[in-house]
């Protein structure tokens, strides 16, 4: 047993406060947004251009220059804004966004993250990631506890290419939430339905536990 | 989301003792008077804040803005690129009395080191100055056969500014040549306060014509009737 | 003062073989297709431009524009930060085959390489890629105790950008997130060349509204029905 | 005899081209955009935030938010724009400009210039002038050819604070106008009524002449 995507975005999403300015990674992460608790609005960000974005527009009235980073199309709210890259990176590098959420491959319990490169086949794109792991000032990764085939995602130093070094401070996975501190995976939550030392098998670096671990519990979205 | 506030005593409360505080304007376009004497009102009556870094072009002119804080003696450093006006007495008395600090920096580099700080650049190489004292004891490089000057962010605790529009999200648009340092100072300042002509709602302003998306702005306080410091100086008002 | 041309090839008769082009545009968003589309008419008509090196955020989708460019043969080196798209063929193909170069660089330091170019500034430090193998021989300094990795400017000879309004001065605004690297690009480029889908009198865009200022422009091409990239690949278009 | 400042101007004016974009330093440079040939059309830039501005407004409909670098109130030209001050300073430092016409206290041989400070004494204060002498695409000067107590102001070095290194390419001033090739001043024009002697006597390097002297001949302005 374990969360689906959607449940994982959705406790993501229990952690963003009204009024944060947010940039979710394109993908599983744009999920988030969907999840808002009630009386509470982000603003999203988005690195293309955008403040203030809202939904996709019913289909076949998109506006293919009303897009976000991943050129899906999406709506203005009212309050939007448009800006040129080098603006819309200094919100980002300049430490101006709240949070930015994002998938990994892998993620170190020194909160590396790796999420850009499966290695040196193929052709490599890295687009906004390496940037959008600094500046914000609460970098959070979402993502499968373990990979297709079991391994962890959690692991001591990454094996990958690096998207960037000791940037991750929490991860919302299929099983767990965990924050990074001091260079050290603190368990904070966990699925009820699965113990300590099961977690721990998932998991390649140790978990610590300081003061008590919650309760996962997400309801069926 | 509300960064609207009910009064300039409120928008002020952030600045605290010691902070570094930008200020919009060149000379007296874009100068945030009303809020700069809530400052000094404020100070008058509990002598808080005061030991202030102030960044602004300039260093005050007459009686009134920036000139009436360092009168006040609520300024310890002033970092600017043209301490001088018409009327720079406020200044230049407390400079050669040795009361006041100075960093001197060229304009544009003035401006470039703001925006650095706004945009997470913590230093960056320019031609300007190269070979001059003001490059005095700063790393040099040399790129592509020319020689430049490393120079570094420049960020504050508190930016005042002046806007002409804004709306409860904080975006807004500036008035002419009043626009000038106050898009960069509010993003390099942790807590950006405005002082806007008006008010409107989300979405009135163009999102193609927003200057400052509301990412940079903290609190905004409407002052509708706004004095523009030159005419104030050529009228001879003194805030005393 | 008119940087008015009459036609798309004598606006792009300024590219020459071996130069640098800065394309604006992320995905179809902003790319100037027509523009895109009378270099490489031009290319075969008569064999230049080529041996192009190519700045764009992406490297191309489908069979038009930028991918119809690299399929023709005309680029040589793509610098970009994800040269990925839903038919991102024409630049695999020639990628995997060591038939082009590429410079990956991370989006937010792209943006900030060009506006350093525009700007003067040869270097500057970010945080952005400390640590990755895309900062492999780069120099690094330490700044307040956290690392950072010198990157260069990055200019061109030729910016191709695609514009909403333009006068005769070559100021210009942008339509929505079709705004994106063009600002940029037009300040980084020795010559300026820009398709705008209306040209209006000198006075007509307000000067509060003006997002490139016409110095940073020189040759402006009316192209009022102007393709979007998008709708083309999602309609199959393809530029054979 | 010598040329008056209005003078200087008009001949500064006559060697910029139209639609060349120019910044004029405060004080008496502003004075070049009066003297602007006919049929060319200059566009003015000053580094607070505006090109393609004019004239002075008449007595009493100044705007105070419409001014120029020296605090003086201006107008608006059809096509005019607005900026913040560091893209106002990309333009300068970035190589936009096609030329700044600056004043000077010293130019030395070596296109070095000094024009900011007459030493440490007072409050010092450069504004943007260690800007404008980089990035234009031509850096001139207008100058009296000597002090006011006679003594040459083109001279081989610089005494006073400098304001930037080897960035000047000619200068004018009320008797000549002089190119700087190769660090050394290059003598193209003077005044009829000066032999070359009197003209080097009055000038603190060696005036070198190459293929001819022009005759600086100016109306009455």
């Amino acid at each position: 047993m374990k969360l689906t995507n959607a449940q994982i975005a959705w406790r993501a999403a229990q952690d963003i406060e009204d009024g944060a300015y947010v940039n979710l990674g394109i993908g599983f992460p744009e999920m988030v947004a969907q999840f808002q608790p009630s009386g509470r609005a982000a603003i999203f960000h988005t690195e293309n251009g955008i403040l203030n974005f809202g939904e996709a527009p019913p289909a076949g009235e998109e506006d293919w220059d009303l897009i976000n980073a991943g050129k899906k199309a999406v709506t203005l709210k009212p309050g939007a804004a448009f800006f040129h890259h080098a603006d819309s990176f200094a919100m980002v590098r300049g430490g101006h966004l709240d949070v930015a959420i994002l998938g990994a491959y892998e993620v170190a319990e020194t909160g590396d993250l790796a999420n850009w490169s499966t290695g040196p086949k193929g052709v490599p794109a890295v687009g906004g990631a390496m940037d959008l792991v600094h500046g914000a000032k609460r970098v959070a990764v979402i993502t499968d506890h373990v990979t297709k085939d079991g391994k962890p995602k959690l692991v001591k130093r990454c094996s990958l290419p690096l998207t960037g070094v000791g940037c991750v401070t929490r991860v919302y996975t299929s099983l767990a939430v965990i924050d990074i501190v001091n260079a050290r995976f603190v368990l904070r939550e966990k699925l009820p339905t699965l113990s300590l030392d099961e977690l721990q098998a998932l998991t390649g670096a140790e978990l610590l536990v300081e003061g008590g671990i919650i309760n996962l519990n997400v309801p069926e979205v | 989301m509300d960064k609207i506030v009910a009064n300039l005593a409120e928008a002020v409360a952030v600045v605290e003792d010691g902070a570094t505080v930008m200020i919009g304007g060149f000379g007296g376009a874009g100068a945030p008077i009303e809020l700069i004497h809530a400052l000094i009102d404020r100070f008058r009556a509990t002598g808080s804040p005061g030991r202030l870094t102030v960044i602004n072009n300039n260093a005050g002119n007459g009686r009134i803005g920036i000139a009436a804080m360092i009168d006040e003696g609520m300024v310890a450093k002033m970092v600017c690129s043209f301490p001088r006006s018409s009327d720079p007495r406020a200044f230049t008395e407390k400079y050669l009395a040795g009361e006041i600090e100075l960093e001197l920096v060229p304009q544009g580099t003035l401006a470039e080191r703001i925006r650095a700080g706004g945009a997470g650049i913590p230093a960056f190489y320019t031609p300007t100055s190269y070979g001059t004292e003001l490059a005095a004891g700063k790393p040099v490089a040399e790129f592509e056969g020319r020689s430049y000057v490393q120079e570094r962010w420049l960020k504050a605790d508190v930016a005042l500014i002046k806007a002409e529009l804004a709306d409860n999200h904080g975006n807004l648009t500036y008035r002419k040549a009043a626009r000038n340092f106050s898009p960069l100072m509010a993003m390099a300042a942790r807590t950006t306060v405005v002082q806007a002509h008006a008010i409107v709602e989300p979405g009135d302003i163009d999102p193609e014509h927003v200057v400052t998306p509301g990412i940079f702005v903290d609190h905004v306080v409407k002052v509708a009737e706004a004095a523009q410091e030159e005419a104030l100086i050529r009228q001879g008002v003194e805030y005393a």
